[in-house]
């Protein structure tokens, strides 16, 4: 088969049908990975939930506000009973910025436990936030703010920081007291 | 002063009474590159100059080195670059004060360039003898 | 050219990665461990067996002059499917390769195949070369992501080979520089000699 | 008689070799090395033989085996590099973590360019760096000084590890003003100036004493193995700019003499910046270069991550050296300005 | 405030080809001479901007509203190459002489990671708008400027020197950058 | 949903347009594409940038004979006929045929047969050597031996013999570029003419001084005795400023002159073994140490890339 | 604090063994070896033949343009041939042999020691007489001296330096001259100071010399407008270029003359020779030549013949010593290396130095450790170190750039490098091959 010739018209024809077909084809994966994207990234959330409270049936998702900007707080109930509360929490001040967790409380404003839903800290150092990597996050288990301090050691609170990771250390209390804050807000009023 | 001047091989290509059309290899990033036979980007292109003051005959086919000032070169990147970035960002800045609205302000900077080139335009004969390139003969 | 050479000569002889040097800013970035460096190279080695088949489908459609942009919307569809396709089945491995996906289309290796042999081949040469040379790109990030691995974390593939943290640096930027620099030229002196003999 | 020898003027041959320079460094070197192992005893004697006899070793190998030159070994820049890279770390370091150290330094920023003259990096500060970042933990723990240690060295290294841990005065300060601390309660934690001047203070082995290093670096300059351009720069832009901060707010800023006499400035400014191989040809340019470590210390100081800016601090200026060497010429005699 | 720091952040601290690894190729083959560098480090300047701002509008005002943000990739990629092209002919219409100059005195990028990478993380980054956007564009490309200016000095003077032999090349330019990177490692924290 | 694919369809197919118009007019309007024929004639070069050619790089001279209306000026010296009649084909001209030719030296004296007079100190490079002296040795046309011509060889086909203190060319690997001819200040070496089996006659002495001074500075050196000249059958030696030298085109090497000369200065390589033997001076002698010592402090460099 | 150039410069130890050695008289060789190059311009035409019979002081070789300079007869006697003789460049060049008998000189020659101090002929007679004497730079340039004193039209002359400096070691031809003819040097400066037309002249020299210091400016009160700039010890001084800064503060412009500055500089020696020619109507056949060494037995300042082989002035100073390893023309940071005792002393010799073999034998280089040092010591502010690689990759645009043409050979760089590299070496090769590729580009 001949080669097409460059011209005008047929270069535009050429592009104009490639897009098409591309663009038709793409659209057709979107809607089929559609369902499925979605579907991961709330497995993600949920999969976390389940992390940071003991056993429910099911959540009731509710905007909690905290200080300025609002948090998502899903309250895990067994039929009427309130088991406690995930927070999805965050923080700025990770040593590579902006770090999300999920928060689980009990009734009585225990911490149930923690799991990292986003971070980008440094391998090796930061990241031993991950459970996966250290015992760091374990030290929150079963804590209450009101007599454990949520701060690092060297800053006169109660949390044993990441060794050379205090910074990292020092965002995960934030993001939790971030979130106790806003539960106790909410559960007060 | 070899430092100060860039040169490139040439071949004339064209003579007209006053004018000489020298095709240069543009040394493209990808030239010197090793792999630029396994890559398709690779911009061999082929630019003509035109050199208009040549006292020295010259043969079509013949090797010639172009070359021009550093600072002509710096000039250039200043005229066709610096320039309209900066100007870019100042209409951004100014319509953004103005405003209140970054968006707009992006459009409006990114409309305001062809003010830019229109004024480039307007100077086209200045730029033209500004940029001027020698030719000498290989040896 | 013989059918087995086209596939093999990508692993070593011509390795996109470590003897030509293309796409380097993938093999830096995703290299942190060899899950990783698998992963991306699979992705890209998708993306280059799918647009080396279609332009050698396509090439005589093709006028030359849109040549290029042509590619750059096949090359960029696949992309945008393997986007798509992580993100909805491999969600973990999406995040962790992130912005260096939407970077494949960029990637001088699968432009450059697309121009250098498929637009110039039949469509079976080609999807040999695209496997070819992406598993040649797969091996050389893999290879590098296990080096960086075991001395950055002391561990393959997530396993802890031995105690401790590691050096770190190798986990980080100046480490893939480094660690990139001695696999090129070992891989180097290595090619020489095999072409010597 | 011999055949009478013919070469080109000159025929006056200096009693200048680089031998005799880099043994010139060596010397200067010790009161430094004195006034540690008697601070920290045997620990610091441990790090520096280990890391000297490695950096030698290493250099030996690549050259003789991978590179297949002639070794070099005896001119005495490995030495250097190895001293000044024990210099640049803590005296109760793992011993193995040194001689990954001295690998990087030698191997990695020396003999992968060839070798001594060849290397646009500092080794001992590229093996310094590399260690900073790899192993945090092990670079950042310090034992205190004690002068008892000489006494009772033989056990010192073992307590070292564990017994003595304590921070450098810069890491205080940095810690406190972090928490809140004013900087005033903080001074008055810390060893005084003239403790300090001895080396009386928490840091890595041979950056703690400040007089041993001047004394260094005053029979350098004597033997005109250096010139005073980069030291002298470099100690005053460092006093210079945080003279400045600690005179806007006293509270938040230490006094520019702690700055001077803390965290290696003293050390980096005569024996690392000097370097020949790395620092730029003219005196102009030597000066530009002082200017630029002493202003990135301070950046890095106070608004980095990290309490200490030194090394970091002259690496990228190295990295600047052949642009200065590019654009700083000396002054051509008789110069015709261009119009 | 927050633009000083995000201009740090991507000039030193997060320095797009030492620590973001992005358009790695033009570093690695332009970087051979210091007036080179200097003159493509304005270059990628101007159409890294100009990419930016292109691709943030289409984002905002096309992609997201139509739903059609998938297609971020490929339309980028697609604007990203036609500007480029634009921005040439403009020239070469308007000013052949200057087009020329710039011809040969500049070799031509027209596609690399960094100028798609950046487009793409100004818009992915929620809480910036256009202004951030196109000050951290700057910032980045200043950056890229800076390790290409350094990088172009120190291989100058590696010209002059015998390197070990399976060094030369590519190997050593990836342990100079590597070297660079530690020592950028220094600016860590500047940007908080 | 199908709104999705319907403006995904419309926003690509926009941008496709769009592309398409502007490459369009980059298309026809500014755009000059390389000449292919620049590739494959690149290809068909052996890629050595030796220079050899005259041009800075094989890629220039590609340029070059793609540029070129023939290619009787141009010729690669590297790649030989061979190379020459493939870019002919890729161009559809005619090659330029030349005789393959290979580097000589033309200089035979070894440190036995001059006598040392001085022990040259300077830096080891013969240019440098040669602007300040004529040499370790009352010759002043000889080889100074510090090897310039090794260092600028890009195909390691020069080395300094260590016993005879002079460089000898590796035939198979020479490829007559020239640039050992160019680099060489007394300049001792030549391109002649490649016989069959590599085999060659000429005059391994430079002397140009008057026989009885040339005799004393050097035992080999040519004394313009005429005696070759005048054995010489096919007339290829001429004698100018009392020095022989052999005419490549006219010599058909019948060996007539070699035997002939008194001082052993004509060279033959790569002959048999004559089956008269003639009485000959010994050739080479066992080299004592005191010999070699002018050649060891010769630093040879690496060969630049 | 005495004055001195200010950027640059070493100080190797100073060596000058025969300071206080008289300046003896030695008498004529058996045989001249008269060279026909002994300056820095066009070759002189020979004028005499084979055969011929010479008187001293009678022209045997003429100038062939207006950069050349006459050659006279340094002895009486037959011309035996016009043969190629070994000279100090290491080559063999034309000379012309004369075999000594008797010492007949040319009768215009006022061979009296009486100074004569009344000047009594016009400026152009005076450059015309220092022409017809063929009277060169013995300051080590062996510049014909009537160019210089030519001041081209649109330049002024302001300051007469006289280059006392003998800045290099050992040497001591040029300090003995200053105190053992300080009156004929002073009048010689009024007739060079006439000749140029100016009122002031700068004598400088180095504190090493105080009792030549000491001398002159005793004399110079007597003299109107001569001063005496002590000056401190410290090489290159002597160098016109450095010596014009360190006493007058002004600097040659790259690539220009003194003149450019409105000075001319000569050395005592060229000036004692103006006397003489002028006053004496003596050409310049003599030298005075400091013979010296540290093994040397007798070192001495000799007056020497033109064409006298070295051996001669070698014997006379005691013999060549065993551990001889190299003997130079010259000092030995600029002088010429020679290997054969045969090559005759031609006019600008001014020593012949002997140095042992453990003083001299170079050391084996090592690579650049890029100390600075050779930058810091360049009195011309240029970068050694770069030009050396830049001539080794002959990289010869780059060496240009680099403004190589300014070095002016002092070696000072080489001197002080401590990887021993041969820095001088290849910049010479640099600027040899760049000053041909700027002379071809005139063309
Ligand atoms: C490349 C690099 C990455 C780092 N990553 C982290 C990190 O992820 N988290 C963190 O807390 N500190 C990190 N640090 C260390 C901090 O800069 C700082 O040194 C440390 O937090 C000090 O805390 P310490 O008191 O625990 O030693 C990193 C340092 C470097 C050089
Ligand atoms: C080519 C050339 C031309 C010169 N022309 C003049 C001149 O016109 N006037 C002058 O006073 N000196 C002239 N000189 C002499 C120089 O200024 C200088 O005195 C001479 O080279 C000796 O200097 P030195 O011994 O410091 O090397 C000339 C020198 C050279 C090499
Ligand atoms: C490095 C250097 C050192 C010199 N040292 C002396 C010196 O010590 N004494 C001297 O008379 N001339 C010295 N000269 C020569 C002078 O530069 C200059 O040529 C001379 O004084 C001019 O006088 P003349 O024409 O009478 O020779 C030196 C030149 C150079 C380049
Ligand atoms: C004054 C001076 C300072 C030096 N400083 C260092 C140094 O800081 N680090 C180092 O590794 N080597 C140093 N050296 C040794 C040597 O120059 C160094 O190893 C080279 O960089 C290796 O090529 C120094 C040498 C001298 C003469
Ligand atoms: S020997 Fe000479 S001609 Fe032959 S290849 Fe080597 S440099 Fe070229
Ligand atoms: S032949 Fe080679 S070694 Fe001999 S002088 Fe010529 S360049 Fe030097
Ligand atoms: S470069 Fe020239 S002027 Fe400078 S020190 Fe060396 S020899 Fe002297
Ligand atoms: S003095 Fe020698 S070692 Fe020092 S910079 Fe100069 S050439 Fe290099
Ligand atoms: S792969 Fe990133 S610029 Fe080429």
């Amino acid at each position: 088969m001949a080669k097409t010739e460059s011209t005008f018209l047929s270069m535009s024809l050429t592009l104009l049908v490639i897009s098409l077909v591309a663009s038709a084809s793409l659209g057709f994966i979107y809607n089929v990975t559609k369902e499925p994207i979605e579907k991961s990234k709330a497995e993600k959330v949920k999969a976390a939930i389940k992390v940071v409270l003991p056993d429910f049936k099911e959540t009731i998702v509710v905007k909690i506000p905290s200080d300025g900007d609002s948090l998502t707080c899903y309250i895990a109930v067994n039929g009427t009973d309130t088991i406690g509360y995930a927070i999805e929490t965050y923080t700025d001040t990770g040593f590579s910025g902006h770090i999300d967790l999920m928060v689980g409380f009990l009734k009585d404003g225990k911490i149930y436990n923690t799991a990292v839903l986003k971070h980008a800290e440094t391998p090796g150092l930061g990241d031993k936030m991950d459970v996966k990597k250290s015992d760091f996050a374990l030290q929150f288990k079963d804590k209450d703010a009101t007599t454990f301090k949520l701060k690092v050691k060297k800053d006169g609170g109660d949390v044993q920081a990441i060794t050379a990771a205090t910074i990292s250390s020092r965002a995960f209390c934030d993001a939790v007291e971030r979130a106790d804050k806003a539960l106790k807000n909410f559960i007060h009023k | 002063m070899a430092d100060k001047t860039i040169e490139h091989c040439g071949i004339v290509k064209q003579i007209d009474n006053k004018k000489i059309v020298v095709t240069i290899l543009a040394q493209s990033a990808c030239a010197a590159c090793h792999a630029k036979g396994a890559c398709g980007t690779a911009e061999m292109e082929n630019k003509e100059i035109e050199i208009y003051d040549c006292n020295d005959k010259y043969i079509i086919g013949e090797q010639v080195t172009v070359f021009f000032a550093q600072k002509k070169g710096n000039k250039a990147v200043i005229l066709g670059y610096i320039m309209p970035l900066i100007f870019l960002i100042a209409v951004m800045i100014i319509v953004y004060k103005i405003t209140n609205n970054q968006d707009l302000s992006a459009l409006i900077a990114l409309l305001s360039l062809s003010i830019y080139y229109f004024v480039l335009y307007l100077f086209k004969n200045k730029i033209k003898k500004e940029f001027q390139f020698s030719i000498k003969k290989n040896i | 050219m013989s059918k087995l050479n086209i596939l093999t000569r990508g692993l070593l002889k011509e390795n996109p990665a470590l003897i030509l040097v293309l796409g380097m800013c993938p093999t830096l970035g995703v290299s942190t461990s060899a899950i990783n460096g698998l992963g991306m190279g699979l992705a890209a080695t998708f993306v280059l067996i799918m647009s080396n088949v279609v332009v050698a489908l396509v090439k005589n459609l093709i006028p030359d002059k849109v040549r290029i942009p042509a590619f750059i919307v096949i090359i960029a569809s696949f992309v945008t499917i393997v986007e798509l396709v992580l993100q909805a089945y491999i969600p973990a491995l999406y995040e962790q390769l992130g912005l260096f996906i939407p970077l494949i289309v960029v990637n001088c290796i699968i432009l450059g195949r697309a121009e250098a042999f498929a637009s110039k081949n039949g469509v079976l040469d080609s999807a040999l070369d695209g496997v070819g040379m992406g598993l040649g790109f797969t091996l050389a990030l893999t290879v590098l992501g296990t080096i960086r691995e075991i001395l950055g974390s002391g561990a393959v593939f997530g396993i802890n080979i031995y105690e401790g943290d590691g050096i770190l640096v190798f986990v980080l930027a100046p480490g893939a520089f480094l660690a990139l620099a001695y696999l090129i030229a070992i891989v180097n002196i290595i090619n020489k000699k095999m072409v010597k003999k | 008689m011999d055949k009478i020898l013919i070469s080109p003027s000159p025929h006056n041959l200096g009693k200048d070799s680089v031998k005799r320079l880099m043994y010139g460094v060596i010397i200067a070197l010790i009161p430094a090395f004195g006034f540690s192992v008697y601070f920290y005893g045997i620990g610091a004697l441990a790090v520096t033989l280990t890391a000297v006899l490695s950096s030698l070793c290493f250099e030996f190998l690549i050259a003789k085996f991978i590179l297949k030159q002639k070794p070099t070994i005896t001119d005495g820049s490995a030495i250097i590099t190895g001293l000044l890279l024990a210099f640049n770390v803590p005296s109760n370091l793992p011993l193995w973590i040194v001689i990954i150290g001295a690998l990087v330094a030698i191997g990695v920023a020396k003999m992968t360019f060839g070798g001594l003259g060849n290397n646009p990096f500092n080794p001992a500060l590229v093996g310094r760096v590399f260690l900073l970042i790899s192993f945090p933990v092990q670079m950042t723990s310090w034992p205190l000084p004690c002068s008892s240690r000489l006494t009772n060295w033989i056990t010192a290294r073992a307590e070292n590890l564990d017994a003595f841990s304590g921070a450098t005065p810069l890491a205080i300060v940095k810690e406190g003003l972090a928490k809140g601390d004013s900087m005033t309660s903080l001074m008055d934690s810390m060893p005084s100036h003239m403790e300090m001047f001895y080396g009386m203070m928490g840091g890595s082995l041979g950056e703690i004493s400040a007089i041993a290093l001047i004394v260094g670096g005053i029979y350098m300059i004597y033997r005109r193995i250096i010139t005073w351009h980069i030291p002298v720069s470099t100690i005053l832009t460092v006093f210079i700019f945080t003279g400045i901060l600690w005179l806007i707010n006293p509270e938040q800023n230490a006094d520019p003499i702690f700055h001077i006499l803390t965290g290696g400035v003293m050390l980096g400014a005569i024996f690392m910046a000097t370097d020949y191989v790395t620092s730029p040809m003219s005196y102009k340019g030597m000066i530009i270069f002082g200017i630029g470590i002493g202003i990135l210390t301070v950046l890095i100081r106070v608004w980095g991550a990290y309490p200490e800016g030194v090394s970091f601090a002259i690496l990228i200026m190295n990295a600047f050296v052949p642009l200065i060497n590019k654009y700083l010429k000396p002054k051509r005699f008789g110069e015709v300005k261009k119009k | 405030m927050e633009y000083i720091l995000i201009i740090i952040s991507a000039i030193f601290v997060n320095n797009v080809v030492l620590s973001r690894f992005l358009g790695i190729c033009p570093f690695m083959g332009v970087s051979n001479k210091v007036s080179t560098a200097l003159g493509m480090s304005g270059a990628v300047t101007f159409v890294i901007v100009i990419a930016t701002i292109v691709t943030y509008l289409v984002q905002v005002y096309i992609l997201v509203p139509l739903k059609i943000d998938y297609l971020q990739t490929i339309t980028f990629i697609l604007i990203i190459a036609s500007l480029v092209q634009m921005v040439e002919i403009i020239l070469k219409k308007l000013s052949p002489p200057l087009y020329q100059a710039l011809g040969i005195f500049l070799p031509l990028i027209t596609t690399n990671c960094a100028v798609l990478g950046v487009a793409i993380l100004v818009v992915q980054n929620k809480a910036w708008g256009i202004l951030e956007g196109v000050v951290f564009a700057t910032a980045t490309s200043l950056g890229f400027g800076l390790a290409l200016i350094i990088f172009a000095g120190i291989r100058e003077q590696l010209e002059l020197i015998k390197l070990p032999k399976g060094m030369r090349g590519v190997p050593i330019a990836f342990i100079v950058a590597g070297i660079l990177a530690l020592a950028f490692m220094g600016f860590a924290g500047l940007d908080k | 949903m199908n709104d999705i694919i319907i403006y995904s369809v419309i926003m690509l197919t926009l941008l496709g347009v769009l592309l398409a118009v502007v490459l369009y007019f980059v298309a026809q309007k500014f755009k000059v594409y390389e000449d292919p024929r620049i590739d494959q004639v690149s290809e068909a070069l052996p890629a050595a940038n030796c220079g050899g050619c005259g041009f800075a790089g094989c890629r220039n001279f590609a340029e070059a004979c793609v540029n070129a209306q023939d290619l009787s000026n141009l010729f690669c010296p590297v790649g030989g006929n061979d190379c020459m009649t493939a870019v002919a084909n890729v161009l559809g001209l005619k090659a330029s045929a030349k005789a393959p030719e290979v580097a000589v030296i033309r200089c035979a004296g070894e440190p036995k047969h001059r006598q040392q007079i001085n022990l040259y100190d300077g830096a080891a490079n013969c240019k440098i050597a040669s602007a300040l002296y004529g040499g370790q040795t009352d010759c002043q046309y000889g080889c100074l031996g510090l090897g310039d011509c090794v260092t600028v060889c890009k195909f390691d086909a020069i080395i300094i013999n260590q016993q005879t203190g002079l460089p000898e060319v590796i035939d198979e690997k020479c490829t007559s570029c020239g640039a050992c001819v160019k680099a060489c200040p007394k300049n001792i070496i030549e391109l002649r003419k490649k016989y069959p089996k590599d085999r060659k006659i000429f005059v391994a002495c430079m002397n140009h001084d008057k026989g009885g001074i040339a005799k004393k500075a050097c035992a080999v050196a040519c004394t313009a005795c005429t005696k070759c000249q005048k054995s010489c059958p096919h007339d290829a030696i001429v004698i100018e400023n009392f020095l022989a030298y052999i005419d490549p085109v006219k010599c058909k090497l019948c060996r007539k002159c070699v035997t002939e000369c008194g001082t052993n200065s004509i060279h033959e390589i790569n002959f048999p073994e004559r089956k008269i033997k003639e009485e000959l001076p010994p050739k080479k002698e066992v080299i004592t140490n005191e010999d070699i010592k002018v050649t060891e402090k010769i630093e040879i460099k690496d060969i630049k890339e | 604090m005495p004055k001195t150039f200010p950027k640059g410069g070493v100080h190797p130890p100073e060596n000058k063994l025969t300071a206080t050695h008289k300046i003896e008289v030695l008498p004529s060789p058996k045989i001249a070896y008269i060279p026909i190059i002994q300056h820095i311009g066009a070759p002189s035409t020979v004028i005499v033949k084979k055969g011929e019979d010479v008187k001293v002081g009678q022209i045997i070789a003429k100038s062939s343009g207006f950069v050349s300079a006459n050659i006279h007869a340094s002895v009486s006697g037959k011309i035996l041939k016009i043969d190629e003789t070994l000279d100090t460049s290491g080559y063999k060049r034309m000379a012309v042999h004369i075999e000594v008998a008797g010492d007949e000189w040319m009768p215009e020659i006022d061979n009296s020691t009486t100074l004569i101090k009344d000047i009594n002929i016009s400026a152009e007679e005076i450059i015309s007489k220092v022409a017809q004497a063929g009277i060169v730079g013995l300051g080590g340039a062996t510049f014909p001296s009537h160019v210089k004193l030519s001041v081209p039209k649109g330049k002024k002359c302001e300051y007469f330096i006289i280059n006392g400096v003998e800045c290099e070691p050992y040497l001591t031809s040029d300090h003995r001259l200053m105190l053992e003819k300080s009156e004929e040097i002073m009048v010689g400066i009024q007739i060079i100071m006439k000749a140029l037309n100016v009122s002031k002249a700068i004598i400088g020299i180095e504190n090493n010399k105080p009792d030549a210091i000491e001398k002159m400016t005793q004399l110079a009160n007597s003299y109107p407008g001569v001063t005496v700039e002590a000056l401190k010890v410290q090489y290159p001084q002597g160098g016109e270029k450095q010596l014009i800064k360190a006493v007058i503060n002004r600097e040659v412009p790259s690539g220009g003359l003194p003149i450019d500055v409105g000075c001319v500089v000569h050395n005592v020696g060229t000036i004692i020779a103006i006397y003489e020619a002028v006053q004496k109507n003596k050409p310049l056949f003599q030298s005075v030549v400091t013979v010296t060494g540290k093994s040397v037995k007798k070192p001495s300042n000799f007056l020497v013949r033109v064409g006298t082989p070295i051996r001669d002035l070698i014997e006379a100073a005691g013999g060549l010593p065993e551990d001889t390893g190299k003997i130079i023309n010259g000092g030995p940071m600029m002088g010429k290396a020679v290997y054969s005792l045969d090559v005759p002393v031609a006019k600008g010799t001014s020593a012949v130095l002997i140095l042992p073999q453990d003083e001299v034998k170079r050391r084996p280089m090592s690579s650049c450790i890029r100390c600075a040092k050779c930058v810091s010591a360049c009195p011309m502010g240029l970068e050694p170190y770069l030009l050396m690689v830049a001539a080794e990759m002959e990289n010869w645009e780059r060496t240009e750039a680099e403004n190589v043409m300014d070095c002016i050979e002092c070696g000072s760089c080489s001197y002080t490098c401590p990887a021993d590299r041969p820095l001088l070496d290849y910049i010479r090769l640099g600027k040899s091959t760049v000053s041909k590729i700027i002379r071809a580009r005139k063309n």
